[in-house]
């Protein structure tokens, strides 16, 4: 598999800084004055102005309680709320029914789980002596609600393992992905290693057994083009506070009839259709799934930030990031003493690069590069396997995103090359 | 006119006061599926209902008959049905049907055919008013369906 | 039982308008031009210009992803995000151990139900023959999860039943809460009625056989002063959206030793402590139950929001709305055909009143009040049964709140008297 | 002096380096629990743990071994912890790990007393970053969990 993007033009060094004076929060200093620079997007990104701008003019013009009101402002509020359905849904090609408001993705592989170790979801519903499968690579938001789903239905986790260059090790493949096999789960990209997964061989390998795709597309949706219904997948999960959007919203799209057959997972209002004490009845997707008063305003904004990616375009941002992945690998590539951890060359990877700095723990790393205003994550990165699978209780990752210049990167790699001196590991 | 004529244009308060075709449906009451059909919609925001029964003849609409409860729209709406449709030619209601649908998605866009749609042009201001197109639907997707029933209980062509 | 408020000054009509003034959105008009009045913010309520400064600063200024990064910004996040726990915890007199930030009060209910249902949860889990209390009067979410409960667990639901004054009718109660009892679950407010319920009086017989409390408090949270830990109830639920704070956070408060009793719900990153491919073990509380990346940026917006009504002064304000309320009912009692469904006096009772007007459908008075730019909500308000009970599908609801005048009130109450006119039923 | 310099004084990189009381410590290991005890300590944010093992003699710390993964800051933390308090009377070493808390929660404000804490002063700088003060803590954490473990294994004055 090669991706979509390598034919699009990269974001230009001029246009990279357009897109920065966006980002007010890109401008400041930290520590003893030293000019930041974000290399934390992996984690959770920042919001420009006109996402900002969106909320704040949603908040003083329109909002109200969605979908109930019959006055003005709550008709206002319904449709910026379901326009923003829509637009998010076209932005990963997928039905508006079709997507779901949730708090973050972490939720939306939850309700998978729950709704798939139910047996309200009948033909869907997870049996003993079932196969779930993902990989080592796994964030531990779809690792974790996968074992309770294992331990609730008595099927059994198994996962796809790695190789040493950080990749699937698809050798064992079609064992693996058999005719037990219900549900095959895992990341679009990994948020540690960086690989691209590839989904197209793994959704078909499940389609010829008939089980169930899921995406985590957490890592992609902010970064690459990505059409979930030409993928295939049955699922996919995404938040919206890496992709320019804020906290407090995830999405989970999935096929409309596939929703239609689970059963719902958190029960209250808006998702229920008659109601008496002792009973109720449940609307259709995506409502049955959003119980409770939804996350109007950050849908809003959400709305907003792809609207900003669409208008940049992300075939244009996934060749810039190539760049970037690129730049970062070759640079580390020189630093004495640092080990990458996952893929060493840039094809089907994301400008997400963890390494391990020999004889420095990575809090002391990170805390280095934060005195030289570079901000990275240092720790398992909610994946501890992936860490246990390459040697290292956790690393410290640089991650990239539109905003990103070739400049922050050289600092950041100038300033990795001071970290072994400074605690006399060299 | 202000916008609350707009939308409650006299047609609509008189339909909703007169209530054509609306009467009591018994629970128990037999009909040949073949040529009658009910159904009931309900609107999960408000727990506003409708339960439309309708009788075919050969080609046309016989009778509608209707009951239940909502605003003053949705039960205009239904009896605006009544009126347009009992005696038409089936295909002719269902083409009613969808340039009613169609005004009403309209956002306040759309020059609804009064030769078409008759007196239900007066509910053209109701697609202005996202959160009451549903109340002026209710008593059409009821006829819809019934419609629905009535094919599926009909030998087809091919069977016949 | 009175309440606390009866004895605080109510807020002064020049200090109604300088609230006023911090909420653009109360300014606008709409329809053919008229004045907004927004007597919906029982349904959700307006932000003040300090709450979305709030969280535009922090946007621009500090955002990053909270608890595990080293760098400037991780650690300022993670300060804003933990400050904003202590403040709203200490808004509702309880340990910032013991609040956990949800989606909303709806997640919270069903974390709470979902638990409970849970033989993890030990003692507390629901059993066969155990009963479950609520009332009759109920929000949805204080009622759908509870029945899936039941019906999972094989415990009873049973509810106390309500006076024709739209009070809790405790002629039984010595019998509805028995030895079998082990949660009573019941609004501090209902959304429909405005009744405040007697808390004290069923803590203590809660209690007197040992079972959970578990206080829906979004209707008075936002209203009047609570003190949770003074009123002695296990756990408590509310919503940043109805209390000036933004859509997308709810709070779970509740005694820390009964977090620690309880299983978690939903599982992923941030609530974990050692993660292999096949086991996980949990944090304590609150991280257990906070799975993902939490709601951060609208943490900080709900601090913000508490510090406003904290300096108003709750008392204050629910004084205020005691005088509004009174208002109401007076304005009301003066239309013909209406009829208010709940208590007809002030006395414990919140400013939010449902009411029917003969022979007009709830969504045609919504729609004409909405003409004259009075925003009211018109429907089941989530709350099925409680119209049942009074012999309606749906009602109409004003509901008031801090920035509410009495102008407002007064052209509510003026339109309200042409509405029967306008369809001819007068 | 950098803020960099301020957080990783020279008496930290040193002790990150040498690893004062640092030994393997076998998991068979038999011991008296009225005198020894051992505790893990885990943070959960970054996979870092420290095991400690205290041996009380009649009234003073007889000896303290430890082992575990963790950056600079915990480690050195807990080499530190071994120098000050092995020796010392038990009452005391209780007092230096209260004060030594109070320092690294005073949120750069406090200033700490180095006739008690003496080169874990140099932890002061610390308390201005809340997401180490974790790391400066953990082996100090699991000194006090064994502390309270021989405690609830020695028989008590009332027993006694
Ligand atoms: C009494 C009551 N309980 C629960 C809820 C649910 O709150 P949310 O929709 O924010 O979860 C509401 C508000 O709609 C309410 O008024
Ligand atoms: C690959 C991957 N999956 C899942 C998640 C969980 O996302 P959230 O914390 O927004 O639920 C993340 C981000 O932390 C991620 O990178």
């Amino acid at each position: 598999m090669t991706l979509t993007y390598t034919g699009a033009q990269p974001l230009a060094a001029a246009e990279v800084e357009t897109i920065r004076a966006d980002f007010p929060i890109l401008h400041r200093t930290v520590g003893d004055g030293a000019q930041l620079a974000y290399l934390d997007s992996g984690a959770s990104s920042q919001r420009p102005k006109q996402v900002l701008q969106a909320e704040y003019d949603f908040a003083t013009t329109s909002y109200a309680a969605v979908h109930r009101g019959a006055h003005t402002l709550a008709g206002e509020a319904t449709d910026a709320f379901e326009d923003a359905r829509e637009a998010v849904a076209r932005f990963v090609g997928v039905p508006a029914q079709g997507l779901i408001w949730l708090r973050n993705a972490t939720e939306g592989l939850n309700v998978l789980a729950a709704a798939l170790s139910d047996p309200q979801a009948g033909r869907y519903a997870l049996q003993p002596g079932d196969e779930i499968l993902i990989t080592e690579l796994e964030h531990h938001a779809n690792l974790v609600p996968w074992q309770q789903a294992a331990a609730r239905t008595g099927a059994k986790l198994r996962w796809i393992p790695l190789t040493d260059d950080g990749r699937l090790d698809l050798a064992n493949i079609d064992e693996l992905i058999n005719r037990r096999t219900k549900v095959v789960a895992f990341a679009h990209a990994s948020n540690v290693l960086g690989t691209v997964l590839p989904v197209a061989e793994l959704v078909a390998k499940a389609k010829a057994v008939g089980a169930l795709t899921v995406l985590d597309a957490c890592q992609s949706v902010p970064h690459l083009p990505v059409n979930l219904t030409e993928l295939g997948v049955d699922a996919a999960v995404f938040s919206g506070h890496k992709m320019l959007g804020p906290t407090g919203i995830g999405c989970l799209a999935a096929r409309p009839e596939l929703l239609d057959a689970l059963p719902p997972v958190l029960t209250g209002g808006s998702m229920v259709e008659l109601v008496t004490m002792e009973t109720a009845t449940f609307r259709e997707a995506p409502q049955r799934f959003e119980a409770g008063t939804p996350p109007v305003a950050q849908a809003v904004a959400l709305h907003a930030a792809v609207n900003y990616l669409s208008g940049v375009g992300m075939d244009r941002i996934a060749a810039r990031e190539h760049q970037l992945a690129q730049l970062m690998l070759d640079g580390l590539a020189g630093v004495e003493g640092v080990r990458v951890i996952g893929p060493h060359t840039a094809e089907n990877r994301t400008a997400t690069v963890a390494f391990a700095v020999e004889g420095v723990h990575p809090h002391d790393v990170g805390q280095v590069l934060d005195a030289a205003g570079i901000a990275v994550r240092v720790g398992h990165h909610c994946a501890q396997p992936v860490h246990r699978r390459f040697g290292v209780n956790a690393s410290t990752r640089a991650s990239a995103y539109l905003y990103t210049t070739d400049a922050e990167v050289e600092r950041f790699v100038q300033a990795l090359g001071t970290v072994r001196g400074f605690f006399g590991r060299s | 006119m202000s916008s609350l004529e707009a939308l409650y244009q006299q047609v609509i308060l008189d339909h909703s006061k007169e209530k054509h075709g609306r009467t009591d449906l018994a629970d128990d009451e037999m009909f040949d599926p073949a040529s009658t059909a009910r159904s009931r919609q309900y609107n999960p925001l408000c727990g506003d209902e409708v339960t439309l029964q309708v009788t075919l003849g050969e080609q046309d609409v016989r009778e509608i008959a209707w009951t239940g409860e909502g605003c003053s729209i949705s039960q205009a709406a239904t009896s605006v049905l009544h009126d347009l449709v009992v005696g038409k030619p089936v295909e002719e209601a269902r083409s009613i049907l969808a340039d009613y649908r169609t005004m009403l998605r309209s956002r306040g866009a759309g020059t609804p055919d009064e030769e078409v749609l008759g007196d239900a042009v007066a509910f053209a201001g109701v697609s202005r008013h996202a959160n009451r197109v549903k109340c002026a639907i209710l008593g059409w997707t009821a006829f819809e369906d019934a419609l629905l029933r009535i094919e599926a209980a009909r030998p087809t062509a091919k069977e016949a």
